[in-house]
């Protein structure tokens, strides 16, 4: 590994168990600009439990997370959104009764000023953010290819749909660091490739095709991914780190996890 | 054993999600329904086990008829009654109860109290992480977990036909193969029926012996599973092979929206 | 002391009373998440009926019991019936209004058939007079205390060796896994709206033999609202220790602190701040069960 | 015909038919309508009056149901009124606060059933027939210094009800009342409304603190209770511990009698009514033949029958002085209520009230003695007639 | 999808438009003549409903922010009316504030009111936050029967006639326009709120607050947000009662109102501007529905029996009501315009 590469987010030494359950012990990691990190293990290893420490949804008893130098490890969430830590999630977490639309625009949140009294007033000013934030929200329908259920109420879509949806929702957040936990669950194979797609295109940064919205233009340079399907894994992934019983068991390039043999023991089984 | 004889369904009375599905299954076969996102496989089962009502959705043509008596109108209550349980998507655990309160729920209707309990331990078998948390709380529990322990409740009830929907979801690799393993068990040990909706086609038409693949709210091929497997179209969209038959990479996939679906 | 003492009795006694009417309450919420809005008015149809069958049709105390329990669960299955059973799966919030409406509908058929009379029978209960030292306990209160207990024992009794118990906290989870294991959601609500019901003419009866059936007893139930909520949502042993803490709250902030204030009052007030600030610090009340919150 | 149907007046007004007052305001409104028959078809205003409802013209009941709701009230309000209904009446304090200052820029006179001291605060319309609460209190005070024997101080203190209505009593001027006759204050216990369990703890502490006098407004289903328990607590005026209990109107003492029998023995009331089988009274007896003739088999036996007559004979007498300065034709709302409400003077009521009514700019009380009732042996007995003090000073 | 067959949009601002067709803008106009108008052919009597309606919408919007919207439910609303209204009246009546300084001031009282009482949904949810909200019911009638000096206390306060200006409002024409004034403008800010960033927030918290947590929305922040502005509508909608009746008095705000408040938003249809004021529309008549009807009944029973008969129907109307459209009246509406919008369709795609 290139160790100069700038480490965008340290994790160091994370523990956390909830009474008598461990669900992550001494965990250390680290993110580096310019990667996608691929992490993965058996159920109920830990791999939900370490993103929920990194954006400050549990609170880890032990170890510490840096943030581009930065502690945060007791952080409130949402100031972690604001710092650019986006995330989907396992079990599909949007705001169902808005829509798609809707959805995007409430990520949008964070980047925006205007408060009630502005909005109460609807003039100038708010109607101006609304309407700018409303076109980035549009380039990331159209990147994401969602537009047609662009007024669809999201708590009525199919379940790929969803996913889909969450993703979406994770990049109008605007985020410096993209976290994502099973994306392609539940997908079949054609609809994992787009997703796929959809990652890489984030990772690499569309530049003109996109000049109004920071994050497709520039791309988002680290990405964690959580994911089942090794083959999509194997194939996009920088690096892999491996957990089992809340531990590290392995890190290294695809080619090394994929002979590794503790982690063909434990997770990945007979290659057929 | 159970037809469904060209159904459609409506939600809020608007928006028509099945126009016109049929399909079959017979004692003791497992079939498999796949299709893309949003094709309707989830509302077909929803039809099936009744449970459309509960979300302002309707049967509004054709029949659904199990062992010869027509169920479309049944409650699913009577539905579950009649020996059709279903595994919903979305990891469906009652997050309160205990990972053993969730399973004696799937066997509320029965009577045998001992064989319950022996079956109990023959789910915790398969499943041996959900056995040391037994007593925890379900929402607790990681997403595989919740899934393995949502397969275990469709099968406390011992059901003559099993609706399955995405068992696979989110589960290791290794546990693929297992819970694959499982269910044909299960299939032939107690000739129990399954109708399986999944995403995973390879392992879903490995163990299935007949499929259906939906579109658009229509059955648009249907065949043996070998069949299936050999069908061009199968073969790209689903199984991820080119026509040489080689593996696609992730990473090469081409940046123009393809081509989709057989119908338009 | 022998005030503190006495203060502390009578307190206990009501309690337990108003723990039995939240019993009512936490069954419903169990089972459906809607909260009852109507449980007081079962408490004012059950003293309009300890009147009507005590003093107009003669019955001892057993009898109009047996009764009032008959009528009960009549009540509650013609509710579950008519009113419950269509809004099965519908919005928890319209199965609230619908019992906003109940309790309009009950209070206007009290006002027709008792003319929203006040019928007092105080004296027909029988009297236990029980002196503990200093202290002396009202007879209401006693047969309150033990009816109460007898009637919440047997429910929990009930509710522990029937398979219905899981069944009301499964169908509060998730309706539709629910059904899809053949539990009959009906069958369960029906229970839950008899036992409401039952805990709630109970109740009615107790404290109209205090202060005569009325149609302020429509506002207890509110009172044992509160007591839900101070032991937590679903727990049954929460709604008992939180009714008697209750009780003896408001008797205690009656006689201590509403003779040092100029406007007194506070004893309906007190009960409501103490609630608040336990709820600060145990946001799920003494013993609920804590929400599963994880993403 | 049509010239009958144009000679109309309308009396009655809104109703709080459900509710806690739902069977006040069913007997009130039962009596108005027999009064109005009565006065329609025999043109007498009562057996002991010689005046007579002028020939030409018939009264017509008119009401609604307000639910004791305030908004509803309004509503009910405009419509009587744009229906050409020139008096008014209240049915409970909700009411009260939501219509008195209407009724006043309408200059609308309005018989009232609750009786506060909000009423004395101008603007005044609002015509009560039983003395204000502090009024009532002060009557008890006053009788039971009188009978007082000891020479030290009595002791008294507030046991009265938790509501707007029991705690209308604490006003300054009436603790300084009660000192200056020779009390000593000692403090206030509250009895919920409708108690949920018996008030040991408020009357152990009056027996604690040495009470000899307690007193509250408290409606029946408060008082019942608290008497029954003061009686096992040994609390009473014939009782090991001597202490009298005394409320005002709305704890009718023959109502009380009646429930509760001799356990009530000793319990005051001021300003009440009387039994409604004292046949002896002529008011009495009057409400007696009134519903032996138009509600045959349906007797109201609820004491408010007193009360709808009384406001029944109140709102007709208004219209009929109007009448005799205002022709029909001219009458207005404020005629009524200046030449007719304002005018009222002495209107004798068969005994029903403590005293015949007068009323004036300013003087809506109506009665200017409040007799005092006790309950002895189970029977309601009166026990003296104390002038009206006027407590409270008007802001 | 139904946009296929509505209007087409052509730029942003367009689509985010209230009024976005002829017909709306149409629609807007003819209600707001109506309005105008109204004085000249009603009767007091339907200025008096219609003016008490207005003041419920106002109240219901606020609530409809609060729980509605922001999901945070509250049976404690009319207590925060009597606060705005009681601030307002003390103002009015013992300071001397004109009305139109006093009104706003009410309103802010009752804001900061709501957020001292919001302050523990930050750590209370659900059914344990009602019980807060009953208890701020129950504690701020406390507290006003307390502060006898000021308030009255249960003897109430009386309140001079508001004017705005040398215009005395004492006519109901007069304050009818004045409420009618208020609720359009009430209307109007509601909407905005909820459909920028603030509201998305909202809805983004009940729906699913941890994830709202999680992708940059302060529950702290918002949730008082939500508080303080549903209690500034209450506050509105308090003062406005009180000067109408031109009296403050606690019994003007019952407990069961809180309730019938919260009723009237679910009949209407939680979560939608529309809904709120189709329930408190819905829900006003009714209620001088059964008034009407109550008379008429007993002649054919006792006047007692006719006004329970009345009352039950009352109960019956809204459970049948809900028995067949338990999502309230706005679902109802979305339903006929979805049906008449894919007319002659009869399904969507
Ligand atoms: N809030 C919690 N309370 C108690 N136990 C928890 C909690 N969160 C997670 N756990 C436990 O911690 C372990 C790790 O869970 P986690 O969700 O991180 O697994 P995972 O690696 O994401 O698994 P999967 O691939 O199945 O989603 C599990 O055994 C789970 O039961
Ligand atoms: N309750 C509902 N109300 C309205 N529309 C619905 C409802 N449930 C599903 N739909 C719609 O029905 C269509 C089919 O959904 P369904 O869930 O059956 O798809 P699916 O084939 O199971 O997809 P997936 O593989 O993503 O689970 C979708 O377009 C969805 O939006
Ligand atoms: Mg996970
Ligand atoms: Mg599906």
């Amino acid at each position: 590994m290139e160790k100069d590469r700038q480490v965008k987010l340290q994790i160091d030494k994370v523990s956390l168990s909830f009474g008598g359950v461990s669900a992550l012990v001494d965990v250390s990691l680290d993110i580096r600009d310019k990667e996608i990190l691929a992490i993965i293990g058996p159920n109920g290893a830990g791999k939900t439990a370490l993103l929920n420490c990194i954006n400050g949804f549990y609170k880890p008893q032990k170890g510490e997370i840096y943030y581009e130098g930065q502690k945060i490890t007791r952080m409130r969430p949402d100031k972690l959104a604001r710092l650019g830590i986006a995330r989907t999630f396992q079990n599909i977490e949007l705001y169902t009764h808005l829509s798609t639309q809707d959805n995007l625009m409430a990520a949008r949140h964070v980047l925006m000023e205007h408060n009630f009294i502005a909005g109460a007033l609807y003039l100038g000013w708010a109607q101006k953010e609304e309407i700018e934030h409303r076109q980035v929200v549009e380039e990331i329908i159209d990147f994401l290819e969602i537009a047609p259920i662009r007024k669809r109420i999201v708590g009525l879509l199919p379940y790929g749909m969803r996913k889909r949806v969450e993703l979406a929702r994770a990049l109008a957040l605007g985020p410096k660091v993209l976290l994502l936990d099973e994306p392609m669950a539940g997908m079949n194979l054609e609809e994992k490739e787009d997703i796929a797609r959809f990652i890489i295109d984030v990772f690499e940064g569309q530049g003109a095709s996109y000049p109004d919205t920071p994050v497709l233009r520039d791309g988002i340079r680290s990405i964690i991914l959580v994911e089942h399907d090794m083959g999509v894994v194997m194939d996009i992934a920088d690096r892999i780190i491996v957990l089992d019983f809340g531990r590290k068991i392995a890190e290294g390039t695809p080619a090394e996890i994929s002979s590794n043999p503790e982690v063909i023991k434990a997770y990945l089984g007979k290659e057929k | 054993m159970l037809q469904v004889n060209n159904i459609e369904v409506v939600y809020m009375n608007v928006i028509q999600v099945l126009r016109g599905v049929s399909l079959d299954v017979s004692d003791g076969k497992i079939i498999a329904l796949l299709g893309a996102n949003g094709a309707g496989k989830t509302t077909t089962l929803k039809a099936v086990s009744g449970m459309l009502r509960t979300e302002e959705g309707e049967v509004t043509d054709g029949s659904i008829d199990f062992d010869g008596e027509r169920i479309d109108r049944y409650g699913p209550e009577d539905i579950a009654a009649m020996g059709i349980s279903q595994a919903m998507e979305g990891r469906r655990v009652l997050e309160h109860l205990s990972v053993e309160e969730n399973l004696l729920v799937g066997a509320y209707c029965r009577k045998d109290r001992a064989e319950v309990k022996r079956d109990i331990e023959r789910v915790f078998n398969w499943f041996p992480k959900i056995k040391q948390l037994r007593r925890q709380m379900s929402g607790y529990l990681s997403g595989g977990e919740q899934q393995m322990l949502v397969i275990g409740r469709a099968l406390m009830a011992r059901p003559r036909l099993m609706l399955l929907d995405e068992p696979s979801l989110g589960l290791a690799p290794l546990l693929v193969e297992e819970i694959y393993e499982i269910i044909a068990r299960i299939n032939s040990e107690q000739r129990m029926a399954i109708l399986l909706v999944e995403q995973n086609v390879r392992a879903a038409l490995g163990i299935a012996d007949y499929g259906y693949v939906m579109e658009n709210g229509r059955v648009v091929l249907d065949g043996p599973a070998e069949k299936l497997k050999d069908n061009e179209d199968v073969r790209e969209f689903y199984l991820g092979l080119s026509a040489v038959g080689s593996k696609k990479s992730y990473r090469e996939v081409k940046h123009y929206r393809r081509r989709k679906r057989w119908l338009a | 002391m022998t005030f503190f003492l006495q203060l502390v009795v009578t307190g206990f006694a009501l309690g337990m009373i108003y723990a039995l009417i939240a019993l009512g309450f936490v069954i419903i919420l169990k089972c459906s998440e809607a909260f009852n809005i109507a449980q007081g008015h079962f408490v004012l149809i059950g003293g309009y009926l300890g009147y009507t069958f005590l003093v107009t049709f003669g019955l001892p105390i057993w009898g109009t019991l047996l009764m009032a329990i008959l009528t009960a669960i009549i009540m509650g299955l013609l509710i579950e019936r008519l009113i419950l059973r269509p809004l099965v799966g519908q919005p928890v919030l319209a199965v609230i209004m619908v019992t906003i409406a109940l309790a309009t509908v009950l209070g206007g058929l009290a006002t027709l058939i008792w003319g929203a009379e006040y019928k007092a029978y105080h004296g027909l209960l029988p009297t236990i007079n029980l002196q503990i030292g200093s202290i002396s306990v009202p007879s209401e209160s006693l047969i309150g205390l033990i009816v109460s207990i007898v009637t919440v024992a047997i429910l929990m009794l009930f509710l522990r060796y029937t398979k219905i118990g899981l069944a009301m906290r499964a169908t509060a989870e998730d309706l539709q896994v629910v059904q899809s294991v053949g539990i009959k959601a009906t069958t369960v609500y029906a229970v839950s709206w008899v036992i409401a019901s039952i805990v709630g003419v109970i109740g009615g009866i107790l404290l109209g033999g205090v202060s005569g059936a009325n149609m302020e007893l429509a506002e207890i139930g509110l009172k044992a609202f509160a007591v839900v909520l101070l032991g937590g949502v679903n727990s049954i042993g929460g709604a008992i220790v939180a009714g008697i803490i209750l009780g003896m709250l408001e008797n205690v902030a009656a006689g201590y602190l509403d003779p040092l204030l100029p406007g007194g009052g506070l004893a309906k007030v007190f009960p409501f701040i103490v609630m608040i600030i336990v709820l600060i610090f145990r946001p799920y009340g003494l013993f609920g069960l804590v929400r599963i919150e994880r993403i | 015909d049509g010239a009958e149907a144009q000679k109309k007046l309308y009396v009655g007004g809104t109703q709080s038919l459900t509710g806690p007052f739902a069977e006040d305001s069913a007997a009130v409104l039962a009596a108005i309508e027999d009064y109005v028959k009565y006065v329609n078809e025999t043109k007498n205003l009562g057996p002991w009056r010689k005046e007579k409802f002028p020939a030409d013209i018939t009264l017509e009941v008119l009401w609604r149901d307000d639910e004791l709701k305030p908004a509803k009230a309004l509503s009910i309000y405009e419509e009587l009124k744009a229906k050409g209904m020139m008096v008014a009446r209240i049915s409970g304090s909700p009411i009260a606060l939501a219509l008195k200052d209407k009724m006043w820029e309408d200059r609308m006179g309005a018989t009232s059933m609750a009786t506060g001291p909000y009423y004395l605060s101008p603007p005044q319309s609002c015509f009560t027939y039983y003395p204000i609460y502090t009024d009532s209190l002060a009557a008890i005070a006053d009788w039971f210094k009188a009978n007082w024997k000891e020479t030290r101080k009595p002791k008294v203190a507030y046991l009265t009800a938790d509501n707007a209505m029991g705690r209308s009593i604490e006003i300054p001027e009436m603790k300084a009342y009660l000192e200056k006759v020779g009390y000593e204050f000692v403090g206030t216990q509250y009895v919920p409304l409708v108690p949920t369990s018996p008030p040991t703890t408020q009357l152990t502490w009056l027996k604690e603190k040495g009470v000899d006098l307690a007193v509250g407004v408290m409606i029946n289903p408060g008082a019942q209770p608290t008497v029954k328990e003061m009686v096992r607590l040994g609390m009473g005026p014939y009782q090991p511990y001597k202490m009298t209990f005394g409320t005002g109107a709305p704890g009718h003492a023959a109502v009380f009698a009646e429930a509760m029998g001799e356990l009530g023995d000793g319990y005051v009331c001021a300003g009440s009514f009387r039994p409604m089988d004292d046949l002896a009274i002529p008011g009495i007896k009057f409400c007696r033949d009134l519903q032996d003739k138009y509600r045959p088999g349906k007797r109201v036996t609820h004491i408010m029958y007193q009360a709808g007559i009384l406001e029944g004979m109140i709102q007709v007498e208004a219209l009929r002085l109007a009448m005799n300065e205002v022709p029909f034709e001219k009458l207005t709302r404020r005629d009524v209520l200046e030449k007719g409400f304002f005018k009222i003077k002495n209107l004798e009521t068969g005994k029903i009230s403590s005293t015949p009514l007068t009323y004036g700019e300013g003087d809506i009380e109506g009665v200017d003695q409040i007799r005092i009732d006790q309950v002895q042996k189970g029977k309601v007995v009166e026990v003296g007639l104390t002038p009206l003090r006027h407590i409270f000073t008007r802001k | 999808m139904g946009s296929h067959f509505g209007a087409v949009q052509e730029s942003y601002a367009q689509d985010l438009a209230i009024f976005r067709t002829k017909l709306h803008w149409g629609a807007l106009f003819a209600f707001l003549l109506f309005l105008f108008t109204c004085p000249l052919f009603f009767s007091d009597r339907m200025l008096t409903i219609m003016t008490m309606i207005g003041i419920a919408v106002i109240s219901v919007h606020g609530l409809n922010i609060l729980t509605g919207y922001c999901g945070q439910i509250s049976i404690g609303h009319a207590g925060f009316m009597a606060v705005g209204g009681y601030a307002s009246a003390i103002l009015c009546a013992k300071l001397g504030f004109p009305f139109w300084i006093a009104l706003p001031c009410g309103a802010l009282t009752a804001g900061i009111a709501g957020l001292i009482f919001g302050l523990p949904s930050l750590k209370i949810k659900g059914f344990y936050l009602i019980m807060a909200t009953i208890a701020a019911q129950f504690i701020i009638i406390w507290t006003i029967i307390q502060l006898r000096s000021i308030t009255g206390g249960p003897d109430g306060l009386s309140v001079p006639k508001p004017a705005i200006g040398s215009i005395v409002l004492s006519s109901k024409a007069n304050y009818f326009y004045l409420v009618m004034a208020f609720t359009c403008l009430a209307t109007l800010l509601a909407k905005n709120i909820v459909r920028t960033r603030t509201g998305r927030a909202f809805i983004a918290i009940r729906d699913n607050d941890l994830a709202a947590e999680v992708m940059g929305i302060s529950l702290w922040s918002y949730k008082l947000q939500a508080f303080f502005i549903g209690c500034v509508y209450a506050g509105v909608a308090g003062s406005l009662l009180i000067h109408y009746y031109s009296f403050a008095s606690i019994d003007q705000f019952p407990f069961m109102d809180s309730v019938w408040y919260l009723g009237m938003l679910i009949v209407g249809g939680m979560g939608s501007t529309t809904g709120a004021i189709m329930g408190a529309v819905a829900l006003r008549l009714l209620d001088e529905l059964i008034t009407m009807v109550g008379p008429i009944l007993s002649a054919a029973v006792a006047p007692q029996a006719a006004a329970s008969l009345a009352l039950i129907s009352h109960g019956l109307i809204i459970i049948i009501f809900l028995i067949f459209e338990p999502r309230g009246l706005h679902h109802r509406w979305e339903m006929i315009k979805a049906y008449f919008r894919l007319w002659p369709f009869s399904h969507e795609e």
